[in-house]
């Protein structure tokens, strides 16, 4: 038989998709700095101030003068909603903070230590994490009376523990790295391992978890302020802001729309920062960039 | 005293459950100074459990450790660094054994930093050892996932040796390199042997790699010593028909 | 000259753009037995890779042409690609067991294979596999393909692997790092039953390894790859014995051979 | 592409399920008086206002016995709140001490059993032996009854005896049925019978052998919906015929529409904010005076209430005779406030637009609740105007203010309060302005309040009650000791087929013999 | 099996005491005296004496413990006081209430599965493409409007625009369409995703190749395989969430007039309904739970990965 016949080199190409990871990521990140900004500089930036009434302005429809409409009392609802911003996206920053914080630190602690410690722990967690979410909120809140101080402290108790198995997990998964025993071999403590090896190898997770959380944070806050457990009026707050709107859907819709429309960017934008972080910080990812590396040198 | 290490009736147990498994059945061993000991078996022979225990790394349920002429037994932290002064590792799988985040130099000088040293002067010492091992430089500032596996591992020998201990531990330390990179780390741990003087526990799978830099070699099967000499009379004259079998698998 | 099994003619793959293996060019006959070597990182898993059009979407053949046969099998479609795979090539993994659905039976999975191809009747696919393992000297099936996956201890599942390969008779069989994983005495045992597979069948087998030990057992020809390059091919005794290029020689003197 | 096939069958099945749940509602055409069914939603009913269950004797129950036409009292007020007989004929003042209220020949409760002196004598006793409130207020000595009329006899004068009858807990039911074991329904003589009657819903026919008349509805299902804009949607998507309790802002989609009738009615519930004597600085007369001067009434009734309201000027509304303007208060006047407090001292001495004097912030405290909509409002809008003014207000809305009213941590508290619910001044300043009176929680304490008072409580004659009402309550609104902000005008909105279902000033009449469809 | 259901079921002991203890302190150091609460609705004061009497009845001036450990009898007896508003037993009301909500959390899940599982198995299969990119677009929607804002826009459009279902719930088949469809529409959203993130993760497992290696069809490896192995980590996340969204139908309820206990709960925070709140407290946690028990078993039972072990 023959050999087969040499025909032309065939040249095959395909469209390469770019790794457009990081870029996503930096235009979420911007966007989301961008956010904090506003809110931070809510009270330098609002054209007016969101807290003087002037009842014969009451529920204007949006107009040049004001953008966003007024709202019953005669509010502007663009100042308000910038004023807002600032109440919503700090009090789930410091609500994410203050459980990410507190759980990682438990979660350490009974990954590294285990023993007899770690299942009291992780019973309570449980106990804890029985309360399906919302509702102990609205119970803790319902106890504590209102107020965000109150809302915040009621979403907290129940939001530590899930951060606590995260972190316990993560450290399970590396307490046993090799790198961690040469850590101990080079006669380095405990505590050093903890939050010299371990914890920076654990926080990347975590932190996709907790900026998620964010979105979620503001929503469930937003709930409870619907509730009248949240922010009290005149406080302007998102959800707080939505709830008084709400019975003016049909005849103002911007009075609940400006604020809806606030909160649903905002966790839109908190999410997809999430989502990219995880993606930047993704394994998988990660070893497709060091193979192309190694393929380099 | 001449020797580094003995290891007398050392145990370990394992519960799995309602079974018990016996990973280390009571055995017994020493290494010389200056000497080059092979621990030869396959998975689950527990090779690697006797290095753990040595290292203080897992806890004995039986037996005697004497490193150095000092009995050690479930050593506390003051003891442990004791230990450390006269024992390091080396891992079998490099990267892995170092931080991913911190660069492989900083690495190095924790050690010796945790040994009271400045950091100045560690850095300098680190630079030095990693020097000797054939990484230059520009490797102390470089992170593990940025060089190959080989360098890792260089770099992992100059980690352990900058501490300047009397026994330096091998768990299967070439194992998941290439086989040409694998005879360099080879040489150069022979070399180190012989340069500086140091004691060498090599634990492997590998009797070829074994009959080629050791003095002495144990193989273990199920948790048991079941024979020991040099490399060449064990290949030359196995006694136990796993040995044997062990051997003949050699390709 | 028989019209070759598989050729490889001027190969070149890359992964996102970026060429990882030029220039390959490599034929192998009905019945022969091709040893791939070469470090991590050369390149010689992603040519079996590509013969079996398992690349995933990050890689392609950018160049050259791959036949079974005489037949190009890189712009075969999907289905057609799928009646080679099984029935024409079939592979063996590193790690065999994770090639497998970790939740389903071994007999269940291996019933599948078969019916994908054609083989619907229980009782005989069945029978094909007892007696196929009863060759590699494995008397009890039946627990085997009542079993998980995870049920089974390295070497079994690499064995498993082999069965559920074989089963449908393919003419070529890619083994990718076989034993790798292995303790060396069942290393030893799962060579000697991929000998015996190509006894038995005739089947072609391309064995992709870094041992060459293995290679040097097994092989009747053997190309040595290094940096996605072939830089020796050539009969397995004569590159072994006599290599011709300095890679090549430090790769076999690298290998620790044991002295009797 | 099998997947893709197998999912859009998936998604397919998904919208016909959908489709068919959606399938068309029944038609209507011109329907019997049997036929015919009313759904009425309401925000008045529910556990939390302490009305659930029909049974007149159990708290404030009786609002719903009255409200759904199934109970009826012996007395009833007309549109101008004044007293017309409804069970009785008429009665005699027999001297101050004893009345004679004759009854009705022909009532009958809806079991068929006939009202007669015996059965309301009956209903009465159980009344005064059960109740928290009505032993009180009616100060009943001794019940006698004769044939078709009765005679009661009261402890002490009892000018208003008559009025407080007309309080729902004064609804006659029959006592030989009783109460039925669920404790929540009773047979009375009203125009429609209860069928079942649950925390969220009473389920009414229509009482055939009514002595008013034969009821022209069928059926009346009163549903409880705590949600505004549930109750406006459902009222828009034709759930439920009339509503009762919209929320404002919703009210404006229904006036000018065709589709719907409102009929409103100002009502006697003010909203009024008590003063604290206990707190320093209320004690300061000047800072009470500039709080009243500070609180803008219209704009908080026309924009806020939408309307709803009217201004109100002391604690009766204007359709009473002592109420409206009888009585003046201190006109919005923010300069005229900022005057007042900076003659009192108060001053802004660092500049953050809040008052000061010896070092002490010009703060207050409101306390308020939210199950009221209107009261949030308020405080928000008082806050806004107080701030105009100097004074800084910190708003305590919160559902547990009784614990907060306990501690006395207030300075203010604001809540909504139906001032006159048996058409006589007497009852409001009983309960809110005498020492030791149940409602006055700010211990207020004024020594002509005190006598003229006690003179109301022994007055018989009806204009000369409503000349003492006014000097008192402008006694009242000269010391700032309340501010009255709005009276609420309650309303109910309804489809347009809806007649004879009209809202009422005392807030107690809602279902009667009158309602009818028209399709 | 049975040793295992047995071990979760000791287990259960300390989490079901934990729940207990909490919610027990919680309301007791929430609630202030019961018995001034109890007399708060009486007018007119009530003297000390009587309420000390009252507190002596109801075992109010024992110690902690002993407080707590009759009440958690209680608890278990299903005897857990009287509403402070309708005076009625609190336990009989929940219990009354719950069918509703169990009704609305099935519907829901149900319509969630509907709808997750095809739509994130298709961007999963679609990965990276215009499908995916879609799909992920709309899971991004409907994660980040809360219930509330969902539910009035669902009201607005569906109920008075196209009249198509009813505003409130009365307990008919188109009264749960618009409150099941809020619900969902979250639940899916966050679901869609996670089922998503599932099948990738399988479909990168070394066992997808293996199957195509051998020639088998991929549908055949996507229904066979991918998805069976998929299903386990999704029916347990989906069953997990019954536990959850149990929970969190109470503002869906209360706007919806839907008479479940989620209503309850709503009008019981605000009424400081103390007693009925820590009912629904204790009783939700404990459904939570035991939900969670049986899923546990379920997934043990479907997994034999772990069912095999645990028998081995």
């Amino acid at each position: 038989m023959e050999v087969t016949e040499r025909t032309a080199v065939r040249i095959r190409t395909r469209k390469i998709k770019k790794d457009q990871t990081m870029t996503k990521f930096y235009i979420f990140l911007t966007l989301v700095i961008l956010l904090l900004l506003v809110a931070a500089l809510a009270p330098q930036i609002v054209p007016y101030d969101p807290y003087a009434q002037d009842l014969m302005k009451a529920l204007q429809p949006p107009s040049p003068e004001h953008l966003l409409g007024t709202d019953r009392y005669g509010r502007d609802m663009l100042s308000r909603v910038i004023m807002g911003g600032q109440t919503t996206i700090y009090s789930a920053l410091l609500l994410v903070a203050m459980i990410t914080g507190f759980g990682t630190l438990v979660g350490l602690f009974c990954g590294y230590q285990g023993g007899k410690i770690d299942s009291l722990i992780m019973r309570i967690s449980d106990v804890f994490l029985a309360f399906p979410g919302m509702v102990f909120a609205i119970a803790v809140a319902g106890i504590l009376g209102g107020g965000l101080i109150n809302a915040v402290v009621a979403l907290a108790c129940i939001s530590w523990p899930k951060f606590a198995r995260l972190a316990r997990g993560q450290v399970l998964a590396i307490k046993n790295m090799p790198y961690i025993a040469a850590a101990r071999l080079s006669g380095s403590g405990s505590i050093k391992i903890v939050f010299k090896h371990i914890l920076p190898n654990i926080i990347g997770p975590i932190l996709v978890t907790a900026t998620l959380d964010i979105g979620t944070m503001m929503m469930e806050l937003a709930g409870l302020s619907f509730l009248g457990l949240g922010a009290m009026p005149p406080i302007a707050e998102w959800g707080s802001m939505m709830s008084e709107g709400r019975s003016m859907l049909q005849t103002s819709p911007w009075v609940i729309l400006a604020p809806g429309c606030a909160i649903f960017i905002s966790v839109t934008l908190f999410n997809l920062l999430g989502d990219t972080v995880r993606d930047v910080l993704d394994p998988k990812t990660k070893r497709e960039k060091r193979r192309k590396n190694e393929s380099k040198k | 005293m001449n020797r580094i290490l003995a290891v007398s009736n050392l145990k370990k147990t394992y519960t799995k459950g309602k079974s018990t498994i016996c990973a280390v059945d009571e055995i017994s061993f020493h290494v010389d100074k200056g000497e080059c000991l092979a621990l030869v078996g396959e998975s689950g022979s527990g090779k690697s459990t006797v290095a753990k225990m040595i290292t203080g790394l897992e806890s004995l349920d039986g037996g005697d450790i004497i490193l150095d002429g000092k009995t050690l037994k479930n050593p506390g932290r003051k003891e442990r660094k004791r230990v450390y002064q006269l024992v390091q590792m080396v891992f079998q799988m490099p990267v892995d054994s170092f931080n991913p985040r911190i660069r492989l130099g900083e690495s190095v000088m924790e050690g010796l930093i945790n040994q009271g040293m400045g950091r100045r002067a560690a850095k300098n010492k680190a630079i030095e050892y990693l020097e000797i091992c054939g990484l230059g430089l520009e490797f102390a500032s470089r992170y593990p996932s940025e060089v190959s596996g080989g360098e890792c591992q260089r770099a992992s020998i100059a980690r352990a040796i900058a501490r300047q201990p009397q026994l330096l531990i091998c768990d299967e330390a070439t194992s998941a390199l290439d086989v040409t990179v694998q005879t360099q780390i080879v040489k150069l741990l022979m070399e180190l042997q012989k340069n500086q003087g140091m004691s060498q526990l090599m634990i492997c799978h590998d009797l070829a790699l074994v009959q080629q830099c050791c003095d002495r070699v144990l193989v273990m099967h199920q948790g048991r010593v079941i024979e020991t000499g040099t490399p060449d009379e064990v290949i030359a004259n196995p006694r136990e028909a796993y040995t044997k079998k062990l051997i003949d698998s050699i390709l | 000259m028989q019209q070759p099994l598989l050729e490889f003619q001027n190969v070149e793959i890359s992964y996102d753009g970026e060429p990882t293996v030029r220039e390959i060019n490599l034929n192998m006959q009905s019945g022969e037995i091709l040893g791939i070597v070469g470090e991590s990182g050369s390149g010689k898993s992603t040519l079996i890779k590509a013969a079996m059009g398992l690349l995933g979407p990050a890689g392609l053949v950018n160049r050259g042409e791959i036949c079974y046969k005489g037949q190009p099998v890189l712009d075969l479609d999907d289905e057609a690609l799928r009646m080679l795979r099984g029935p024409e090539m079939g592979m063996i993994f590193q790690n065999c067991g994770s090639a497998l659905c970790p939740i389903r039976t071994i007999g269940e999975q291996l019933y599948e294979t078969m019916a994908e191809h054609g083989v619907s009747d229980r009782q005989l696919v069945r029978e094909k596999a007892t007696a196929l393992f009863e060759k590699i000297h494995l008397r009890d099936a039946e627990r085997i393909l009542n079993s998980y996956p995870f049920e089974l201890s390295g070497g079994m599942n690499q064995r498993v692997g082999i069965v559920m390969a074989m089963l449908l008779e393919p003419e070529l069989l890619f083994a990718d790092e076989p034993t790798s994983a292995l303790d060396v005495t069942v290393q030893a045992q799962v060579v000697r039953e991929m000998m015996a597979m190509r006894e038995a069948f005739g089947t072609g087998i391309v064995v992709v390894t870094h041992n060459i030990g293995v290679v040097s057992f097994m092989a009747d020809t053997v190309a040595v790859m290094c940096k996605g390059q072939l830089v020796e091919y050539g009969k397995a005794r004569e590159v072994i014995d006599h290599p011709q290029q300095d890679y090549t020689r430090q790769l076999i003197a690298a290998m620790p051979r044991i002295k009797r | 592409m099998k997947v893709k096939s197998k999912i859009l069958a998936l998604l397919l099945t998904t919208t016909l399920v959908g489709g068919m749940l959606t399938g068309c509602a029944g038609s209507t055409g011109t329907k019997s008086a049997e036929e015919k069914v009313f759904n009425y939603g309401t925000m008045a009913y529910g556990a939390a206002m302490g009305n659930v269950g029909l049974n007149p004797h159990d708290g404030y129950s009786g609002w719903s016995t009255l409200r759904y036409g199934v109970g009826e009292t012996l007395f009833k007020f007309n549109e101008k709140m004044e007293l017309e007989p409804w069970l009785a004929k008429d009665y005699e003042q027999i001297d101050d001490y004893t009345v004679k209220i004759n009854l009705r020949d022909d009532v009958t409760f809806s079991n068929g059993k006939k009202m007669t002196g015996e059965a309301v004598k009956a209903c009465l006793d159980d009344l005064i032996a059960v109740h928290d409130r009505a032993p009180k207020d009616l100060q009943i000595k001794s019940i006698s009854a004769d044939g078709q009329s009765i005679t009661i006899t009261t402890e002490i004068k009892s000018p208003a005896l008559v009025n407080y009858l007309c309080d729902p807990y004064g609804v006659i039911f029959d006592m030989e049925a009783g109460v039925t074991p669920d404790g929540k329904n009773v047979v009375g003589t009203g125009p429609y019978v209860a069928k079942t009657v649950t925390d969220t819903e009473v389920n009414l026919e229509a009482n055939a052998d009514y002595w008013g008349g034969k009821p022209k509805v069928g059926k009346v299902n009163v549903k409880s919906i705590t949600d505004g804009d549930t109750l406006t949607m459902a009222l828009q998507s034709g759930e439920i015929d009339a509503a009762q309790g919209l929320p404002y802002a919703n009210l404006e989609l229904f006036q000018n529409n065709d589709d719907y009738t409102i009929s409103s009615t100002n009502t006697s519930r003010v909203y009024q904010a008590a003063l604290n004597y206990n707190s320093a600085v209320i004690k300061d007369d000047a800072v009470r005076k500039a709080m009243a001067m500070s609180m803008d009434k219209d704009g908080f009734t026309t924009v806020l209430l939408k309307g709803n309201g009217t201004p109100a000027a002391g604690p009766f509304p204007a359709n009473f005779t002592f109420g409206g303007d009888a009585v003046k208060d201190t006109a919005y006047d923010i300069d005229g406030a900022k005057k007042v407090l900076e003659a009192a001292g108060w001053v802004d001495t660092d500049g953050d637009g809040i008052r000061e004097k010896d070092g002490q912030k010009l703060s207050i405290k409101w306390l308020t609740y939210t199950s009221r909509q209107e009261l949030p409002l308020l405080a928000e809008s008082v806050q806004a105007t107080y701030k105009q003014a100097g004074i800084d207000v910190q708003v305590n809305a919160t559902d547990s203010y009784k614990d907060f009213l306990k501690a006395g941590d207030y300075d203010v508290f604001a809540n909504a309060f139906v001032t006159a619910p048996t058409g006589d001044p007497q009852y409001y300043f009983t309960t809110h302005v005498v020492d030791n009176s149940d409602y006055n929680r700010g211990h207020y304490h004024n020594d002509k309040v005190e006598t003229l008072v006690a003179q109301l409580r022994n007055e018989f004659d009806t204009e000369k009650r409503a000349a003492l009402a006014v000097s008192i309550a402008q006694q009242v609104l000269d010391d700032n000791a309340y501010i009255y902000a709005s009276h609420l005008k309650m309303s109910f909105v309804m489809k347009k087929s809806v007649t004879g279902f009209t809202a009422h000033p005392s807030d107690y009449y809602e279902i009667t013999a009158d309602l009818d469809i028209n399709e | 099996m049975k040793k295992y259901v047995g071990k979760r079921l000791l287990q259960l002991i300390p989490i079901i005491l934990g729940i207990t203890l909490l919610s027990f302190t919680l309301m007791q150091s929430a609630a202030g005296d019961a018995v001034d609460a109890l007399y708060d609705n009486a007018s007119g004061g009530v003297s000390e004496e009587v309420k000390a009497e009252k507190r002596h009845e109801l075992g109010l001036d024992q110690p902690f413990i002993i407080q707590y450990t009759s009440w958690l009898g209680g608890v278990l007896t299903g005897d857990m006081g009287v509403s402070y508003i309708s005076n009625k037993p609190v336990f009989e009301t929940f219990v009354s209430k719950l069918p509703a909500t169990i009704y609305l959390t099935l519907t829901s899940i149900i319509l969630t599965v509907l709808i997750s599982i095809p739509f994130g198995v298709l961007a999963a299969v679609r990965h990276n493409r215009f499908t995916d990119y879609l799909i992920r677009f709309f899971s991004f929607i409907g994660n980040a409007l809360p219930g509330f804002f969902v539910s009035l826009l669902l009201i607005y459009f569906l109920a008075l625009q196209l009249k198509l279902f009813p505003v409130m719930g009365n307990g008919s088949l188109k009264s749960i369409v618009l409150p099941t469809l809020t619900l969902a529409i979250a639940m899916s959203a966050k679901y869609t995703r996670q089922v998503r993130t599932t099948v990738l993760d399988e479909l990168n497992k070394d066992y997808v190749i293996g199957a195509r290696a051998r020639g088998i069809r991929e549908p055949v490896v996507l229904f066979a395989s991918v998805l069976k192995t998929a299903m386990l980590t999704i029916i347990t996340l989906l069953a997990l969430s019954i536990g959850s969204l149990l929970g969190g139908t109470a503002i869906i309820e209360s706007i919806f007039m839907w008479d479940g206990v989620g209503k309850l709960a709503v009008d019981s925070i605000l009424n400081r309904d103390y007693p009925m709140i820590q009912a629904y407290v204790i009783w939700m946690a404990i459904i939570y739970v035991g939900v969670n028990l049986v899923t546990d078993i379920i997934y043990h039972y479907l997994d034999p990965r772990i069912r095999l072990e645990q028998e081995g």
